[in-house]
């Protein structure tokens, strides 16, 4: 799978790389808030936070498929790490900026819980426990005292001060002009963190390792890899991700319910990565920009918003089996 | 308790019914078909309209909905499923395909039936009491049993039919089928349709009682997936076994578990994920489904 | 050619959940074809054309927030919608901070007591027509038992909640309040059996969606149940007819102003104009109609609102305006004070009807305030 | 000699099926020791037990003195018993070389943390690795498909390549199941020669199944026979040839040990 | 009977085949040997179907049957053992027979066939109701050998029936191949890597290397060929 990316990444100079990554920031933190300005068009801003935020998450569900796992449990761990930030800013009056990790943590550690006995499940059986997990984790969510059940938190206040040694970094996003602008750049500098994160697993032994997991879970084992921690903590860093995402949406919408996050937005965050090219560390990144921007752009076919956009779908599929990053692969993507 | 058995039983034979579509396309594709449950709705408007809208008996609904669903199926395994699995590197890519299927079919479905919740006038009337023990409608008895008798027709079929024996060495080992001179290609698409068939019967079957709206598609994959987890994915003894524990589990869940209101679900999921922890492929599945 | 006034809706319209919205959206688009049919409205001296801006939020929070963006990004300063509770919650920060009025048809109290000042429920809420049912039946019927049944979903929830309050207020004893189903239940015997065997003179299903209330009804029916069944959400009556037939007559529910005793020429001529445009009317509309009627007379009545919504605030308080949907002297307010603390709920006549061989009935009319 | 492997007493039921019943001998260090016997006598649940992936009944596998059944595989590779598969068992898409590269594994010094910031010390492994990797190719003679992807490759050399596997993670005790199958004469013989050489070369034990009659009576230092789960003979490969048990069991006539 | 023409044959981009004749006569016996990657097995796959070639021709019974989907190839008369057995591990060992007479309708036929069958092979009488996937090794390559018959096939072909099967069954195996085409009039294609058993029970014999035959005669005289000795019989033995 990730041969032809290697060996293209491996021929291509260090220097080229890091032109293309200085664009890609360029373009995330400049042109795109200049696009905006130019335009007017303010209300992108939200949805490319959304994508980023998004994709952050699907990077997650990216990493799970490259230990050979479909993961469609994403939306359970966002949802987790929503109600984790939210529980902790208006119950114990948690600095939203501390919660952010401890959301990312939590699901981590539950993660780990619930992962050493389901991480044994291969194929589509792990895939429809995940399934099922976004299902429990709606339900609990729903049976809990503690996140207030059907009613959701709401009214949560928005990101205070960031400020170390009185030295203030993130000014209190309740007295910004523009949060929309604040959010945004807070949402592309963490997607950047995680895709960053991602491609150095991936191209290290880690990385490897993982891709034996993926392969051959019984070979890895006889050549000496621990795989049931290495599933774990492939798991573990998803389902980090997910939590991530989770908890600044709820700072974005000021609002939690079980409903936040459901078995549509697990199941979106596998087409994501799907669509975007599971071979490929930025699939999950472009997938959701496609997807989620795709969508909002069809709004002007009114009712046949969803017939175009899932026709659209099937299409690409039929075109780019393998994702649309498959198209960087000269030799098409035959078996 | 007869109660809670015969709530199981009814339960149980429709849920059978859905799986066994949805394992019989996994079995012969590898395929975890995401529109299984828009297929079930599509069936159920099929007999809405030819029964409620054109006035037709209720059998002829039915047989349009597993005519008009078997042409379906076909047509998708022929021109989306088959090319894409020729041409992906990874079996997984097929989900993308399915779930785009499922939001196509929640398109056209609003696009064609409409938003609103439909149903058809009972095939039967009158309920069933034995002394307030056991209450069950005729329809309701009379649609278990028509089940019963589908899945029974099915197996029969599987088991003894030259069609069915192609599927079932199709669905073992592809390669050695083709060496056997079973036209595989052909034998794929009869199954998808067949798998197909099976979702649209069950929704004809239950719009006589339940009624059908374009919501009902997405939870019913979902509980679908969860009756071929229990009993093995890809296994057809399986998924009836499935299809009747989850009925069962339901009936006494919500009879049992009532007072603490809102757990039956919860329970069952986590039953199902425990059982699963121990027992990786499911009751019947083999290691790895 | 009339200047464009852009209103908004917010809501889901397709996918599974598509019928929360779409009678609502396509209730606006029916009146604003017809009003803009009529030369459109004069709002001072102008005359605009109404243009409806639908979202599809596919009932997804996130999706919502986006839409309320394109909404301030379009210049539109009145949404209706969303359909749902989360969805609504989630707007609230964007609606606030663009100066947008919304009429979400969601009924968590936060939205419409202050601080919050830019929600307007649309419609009447069931802690407010559960209590008027309840009483009307004590008093009318002599029940004394009542059981509740809700799905398992944010929304049904917390009506039930809110609900079994009302009632034990009033009095009544609540017989079962803890029985849930999830909202794809297709056989909900197993869920009713415990209910019914509380024995209950009311069974009220909590917020229960259109498409399973005919399936309640019928098993509770079916399992020999004869009392009282009501709920606090609108329903349609072709689907109750089909889906239940017989077995639904006496089932109550709230419904808007469309049965022949209340409904005026303009209520007739709309059900008319929606059956032309859309194929089929959809009974819930008769409430969903209001909000852009709602919107569209306060702008007359100030047009500075046009583009401000603190004017609107301001003339929400003493606005008055026929209601031309129903017979009579009926009026447009705004209401609230007693459950929000401030004007922030359309005035709609709290119709209950009763359902009778494919058709409502009004068994009475009140009045929130 | 003390045995650097110990079987002792082991015992395999799966459900009412006894795959293994009471086996024990014991391996001298660099002997080359073959397991032979009809098939489904148990020889490869025989092998999985030493290698950590089944865990007997009863009985016990002492490795250097120390218990080594029950561990998990990873664990029983770590202390330097590894085995091939029965199935061709290899990461199909990863060429030849990043196969052997990545079973290096378990000789890496680096930490998680390590690999994930690139330090010095996972540099050198890999560069360490890269190295090894090619000499193990060399060795085992695959360097013409060295970029090969595995999943493009004949039987004989996903055969070759699993052994090359086994060896990268540089382990004392190697466990072959069925290494010549799929080979004709001429590539089994070379392969014979080579496994000698691992023996005499790297000091490695080595077990064997196989049913190659001519290759196992020609590589090996003793053989063990089973039949139906139970030891049957143990001997030099002029015994077990000779044995009429053995003969009866499994090598059917005499000139059965010469091929045909 | 079967002439494979100048054929090639390609996997992504690598020769499989480069331009491969081989000839086989009817009631004959044909071996083919050689190293591993030689292309033998995908002669067969070739002939069977299931791969499409890029050039050349293969004909049977004098007509041209390249780019045939392998059910019609199979209908024709061709059955193949392939590598690896691929038994339908959840059937019985009854219905796995059956399977072998899909492309058959004669009821009796089919009857008359499974009788010979289970005569030749007495073990699968034994476990004909048992499922497939709990047979040993060597019952298994049998059952397969036994489904290829089922068809009543005029060319059987053999992708190592020896793999990985214990010596005492190996010869059993031979005895049958040798029976069935003496019995039956069965024409076989036989690869081996046990290339003394092949060239031993054969008529004829193709030496493969890197997809291009390199030898081919009469199997007796191959059997006492140096360069055949040398090449895979081992000279020593
Ligand atoms: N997981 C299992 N569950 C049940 N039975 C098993 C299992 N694994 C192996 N067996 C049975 O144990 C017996 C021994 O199998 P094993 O694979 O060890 O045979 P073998 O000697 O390696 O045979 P071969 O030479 O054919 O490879 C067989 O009858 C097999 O069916
Ligand atoms: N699926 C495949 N994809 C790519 N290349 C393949 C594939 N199958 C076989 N090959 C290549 O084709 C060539 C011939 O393979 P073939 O399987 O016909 O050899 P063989 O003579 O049967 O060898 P063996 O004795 O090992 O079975 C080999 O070089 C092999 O690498
Ligand atoms: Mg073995
Ligand atoms: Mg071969």
């Amino acid at each position: 799978m990730t041969d032809q990316t290697q060996s293209i990444a491996q021929g291509r100079s260090s220097t080229t790389r890091l032109a293309g990554v200085l664009a890609f920031l360029l373009a995330v933190f400049v042109l795109v808030p200049a696009f905006i300005a130019l335009t007017g068009r303010w209300d992108f801003y939200y949805t490319l936070t959304s994508v980023a935020l998004l994709s952050v998450a699907a990077a997650g569900v990216w990493l799970t498929f490259y230990i050979g796992r479909i993961n469609i449990g994403q939306g359970a761990y966002a949802l987790t790490g929503g109600y984790v930030s939210a529980i902790l800013i208006t119950q114990y009056g948690v600095s939203f900026w501390l919660t952010l990790p401890l959301a990312g943590l939590f699901c981590a550690l539950v993660s780990v819980v619930i992962g050493l006995p389901i991480l044994r499940l291969r194929g589509v059986y792990f895939a429809m426990v995940t399934l099922v997990l976004t299902e429990v984790a709606r339900l609990t969510a729903l049976a809990l005292p503690v996140t207030n059940g059907a009613k959701g938190i709401t009214s949560i206040p928005l990101p205070g001060e960031l400020s170390i040694f009185g030295l203030t970094i993130i000014p209190d996003f309740a007295t910004l002009a523009n949060p929309k602008l604040a959010f945004y750049l807070m949402a592309a500098v963490l997607m950047v963190v995680t895709y960053l994160v991602l491609w150095r697993i991936v191209n290290s032994r880690l990385g490897h390792l993982c891709r034996s997991l993926q392969q051959n879970e019984e070979l890895s084992a006889s050549i000496g890899v621990n795989t049931a921690m290495l599933r774990v903590l492939a798991y573990a860093i998803s389902s980090f991700f997910g939590g991530l995402a989770g908890a600044i949406f709820v700072a974005i919408s000021q609002s939690i319910y079980p409903s936040s996050f459901v078995v549509q937005d697990s199941v979106n965050f596998m087409l994501y990565c799907f669509l975007g090219g599971l071979g490929y560390v930025f699939g999950p990144m472009l997938g959701t920009l496609l997807l989620y921007f795709g969508w909002d752009l069809l709004s002007v076919a009114k009712q046949y918003q969803l017939l175009i956009y899932s026709g659209a779908l099937i299409a690409l599929m039929l075109v780019l089996p393998n994702g649309v990053l498959s198209l960087l692969d000269r030799k098409g993507g035959r078996k | 308790m007869e109660q809670i058995l015969a709530n199981g039983l009814y339960l149980g034979a429709q849920y059978a019914l859905i799986a066994l579509g949805l394992t019989l396309i996994f079995s012969l594709m590898n395929v975890l078909n995401f529109a299984h449950g828009q297929m079930y709705v599509f069936g159920g408007f099929v007999t809405y309209t030819v029964v409620a809208q054109l006035g037709l008996p209720f059998i002829v609904g039915l047989i349009a909905s597993a005519v008009v669903l078997a042409v379906m199926g076909a047509l998708i395994e022929k021109f989306l499923f088959r090319p894409v699995i020729a041409r992906s590197k990874r079996d997984e890519s097929t989900m993308l395909l399915a779930a785009g299927i499922a939001f196509f079919l929640d398109a056209v479905i609003l696009l064609l039936f409409g938003e609103k919740q439909r149903g058809v006038p009972k095939v039967v009337n009158g309920v069933f009491n034995w002394d307030m023990r056991l209450i069950m409608p005729y329809d309701r008895i009379l649609i278990a049993v028509l089940a019963i008798a589908l899945i029974v027709g099915f197996i029969l079929f599987m088991q003894y039919s030259r069609t069915g024996r192609a599927m079932r060495a199709l669905a073992q080992d592809r390669v050695a089928a083709q060496l056997m001179g079973v036209d595989v290609d052909r034998y794929s698409m009869i199954g998808f349709a067949l798998g197909a068939m099976l979702a649209g019967l069950v929704g004809g079957l239950l719009v006589t009682i339940t009624g059908i709206n374009l919501g009902m598609g997405g939870p019913t994959s979902i509980k679908a997936f969860l009756m071929i987890m229990i009993g093995g994915a890809g296994v057809i003894s399986g998924a009836i076994a499935g299809g009747f524990i989850l009925g069962m589990m339901e009936s006494i869940g919500l009879t049992l578990l009532a007072a603490y209101g809102d757990v039956t679900y919860l329970v069952i999921f986590v039953t199902l994920m425990i059982f699963l922890a121990i027992r990786p492929q499911g009751l019947m599945g083999k290691p790895w489904g | 050619e009339n200047a464009k006034l852009k209103i908004g809706f917010v809501g889901v319209t397709s996918g599974p959940a598509a019928a929360w919205g779409i009678s609502n959206q396509r209730s606006m688009e029916a009146r604003a074809a017809w009003l803009n049919e009529l030369g459109g409205v004069q709002i001072g001296d102008t005359t605009y054309d109404i243009e409806i801006v639908p979202f599809d939020d596919q009932k997804d929070p996130k999706r919502a927030i986006a839409g309320m963006e394109k909404m301030a990004q379009d210049g539109i300063h009145y949404v209706v919608g969303p359909n749902v509770d989360d969805g609504a919650a989630a707007v609230r920060p964007v609606a606030e901070q663009n100066g947008i009025m919304y009429f979400p048809y969601a009924f968590p109290k936060e939205l419409y007591t202050a601080p919050a000042s830019n929600a307007i429920l649309g419609m009447v809420a069931n802690y407010q027509s559960g209590p008027a049912i309840y009483k009307y039946l004590m008093e009318n019927n002599g029940i004394k038992k009542v059981a509740f049944v809700a799905g398992n979903e944010s929304d049904p929830l917390s009506q039930r909640d809110s609900g079994a309050a009302a009632a034990r207020e009033l009095g009544l004893e609540v017989v079962s309040d803890s029985v849930t189903y999830q909202m794809d239940t297709t056989d909900f015997t197993p869920v009713l059996l415990p209910v019914i065997q509380t024995a209950p003179d009311l069974l009220v299903l909590s917020g229960v969606s259109p498409a399973n209330a005919p399936q309640l009804i019928r098993s509770a029916r079916e399992l020999g149940y004869t009392g009282l069944i009501s709920t606090e959400t609108a329903q349609d009556a072709a689907v109750l007819a089909e889906g239940a037939g017989e077995l639904a007559n006496g089932f109550i529910s709230v419904g808007g102003a469309s049965t022949p005793e209340l409904a005026s020429d303009t209520m007739k001529e709309f059900v008319q104009r929606y059956t032309d445009m859309f194929g089929e009317y959809n009974d819930e509309s008769n409430t969903k109609v209001y909000a852009l009627e709602y919107i569209v007379e306060t702008l007359k009545a100030n047009p500075a609102a046009i583009d401000n919504v603190e004017e609107f605030k301001k003339t929400m308080d003493t606005f008055e305006a026929p209601n031309p949907f129903m017979v009579g002297d009926a009026k447009l307010t705004y209401v609230g004070t007693s459950s929000f603390g401030q004007k922030r709920q359309v005035s709609v006549p709290l119709v209950v009807n009763e359902y009778k061989d494919g058709k409502f009935e009004t068994l009475f009319v009140a009045q929130v305030d | 000699m003390i045995p650097i492997l110990q079987v002792k007493n082991v015992t395999k039921r799966y459900g009412g099926l006894t795959a293994n019943n009471d086996i024990s001998f014991d391996v001298a260090p660099q002997e080359i020791l073959s397991v032979i016997g009809p098939n489904g006598a148990g020889k490869s649940t025989l092998f999985k037990q030493i290698a950590g992936f089944v865990t007997p009944t009863t009985g016990e596998v002492i490795y250097k003195g120390t218990k080594i059944s029950g561990l998990p595989p990873h664990k029983v590779a770590r202390m330097g018993v590894v085995r091939t598969f029965q199935e061709t068992t290899i990461f199909k898409s990863m060429t030849v070389r990043e196969n052997v590269i990545v079973s290096h594994h378990l000789r890496s010094k680096a930490s998680l943390l390590g690999f994930f910031f690139g330090s010095s010390q996972a540099k050198a492994d890999e560069a360490e690795f890269g190295k090894s990797a090619d000499d193990i190719i060399d060795f085992l003679g695959l360097q013409a498909i060295r970029n090969e992807l595995a999943s493009n490759l004949p039987q004989g050399h996903l055969r070759a390549l699993g052994m090359a596997i086994g060896l990268a993670t540089q382990p004392e005790v190697i466990l072959l199941d069925e290494p010549f199958a799929g080979m004709n004469h001429d590539e089994t013989m070379r392969m014979v020669a080579l496994v000698r050489r691992l023996r005499d070369e790297r000091g490695l034990t080595v077990l064997l199944v196989e049913h190659d009659m001519p290759a196992v009576m020609k590589i090996s230092d003793r053989i063990v026979c089973i039949n139906f789960g139970e030891k049957i003979a143990e001997g030099s490969p002029s015994e077990i040839q000779a044995n009429p048990r053995v003969i009866e069991a499994y090598l059917g006539s005499e000139d059965a040990a010469i091929g045909m | 009977m079967l002439s494979f023409d100048n054929v090639e044959l390609y996997y992504d981009h690598v020769y499989a085949l480069k331009g491969v004749s081989i000839d086989l006569m009817e009631g004959e016996t044909v071996a083919l040997i050689g190293a591993n990657g030689a292309g033998k097995s995908s002669i067969l796959r070739a002939i069977t179907g299931l791969r499409k070639i890029k050039s050349g021709t293969i004909s049977y019974l004098g007509d041209r049957i390249d780019g045939r989907p392998a059910a019609e190839i199979v209908k024709r008369g061709i059955a193949m053992v392939p590598e690896g057995r691929r038994v339908f591990p959840l059937m019985s060992v009854k219905d796995n027979l059956l399977m072998g007479a899909f492309t058959r309708t004669d009821k009796q036929g089919i009857e008359q066939t499974l009788d010979s069958v289970l005569t030749r092979f007495p073990r699968l009488k034994e476990r004909f109701t048992q499922q497939a996937s709990t047979l040993s090794g060597g019952e298994q390559q049998m059952m397969v050998i036994g489904r290829a018959l089922m068809a009543k096939p005029k060319l059987l072909l053999l992708d190592e029936p020896s793999l990985g099967i214990a010596p005492k069954l190996v010869q059993d195996i031979a005895r049958a191949i040798v029976a069935i085409s003496r019995d039956e009039g069965v024409s076989v294609l036989l690869v081996e890597q046990n290339s003394r058993m092949a060239l031993s029970i054969s008529n004829r014999a193709y030496a493969l290397s890197t997809g291009q035959v390199v030898l081919s005669g009469n199997s007796k005289d191959l059997m006492h060929d140096d360069r055949i000795k040398a090449a895979y019989l081992g000279g020593e033995l």
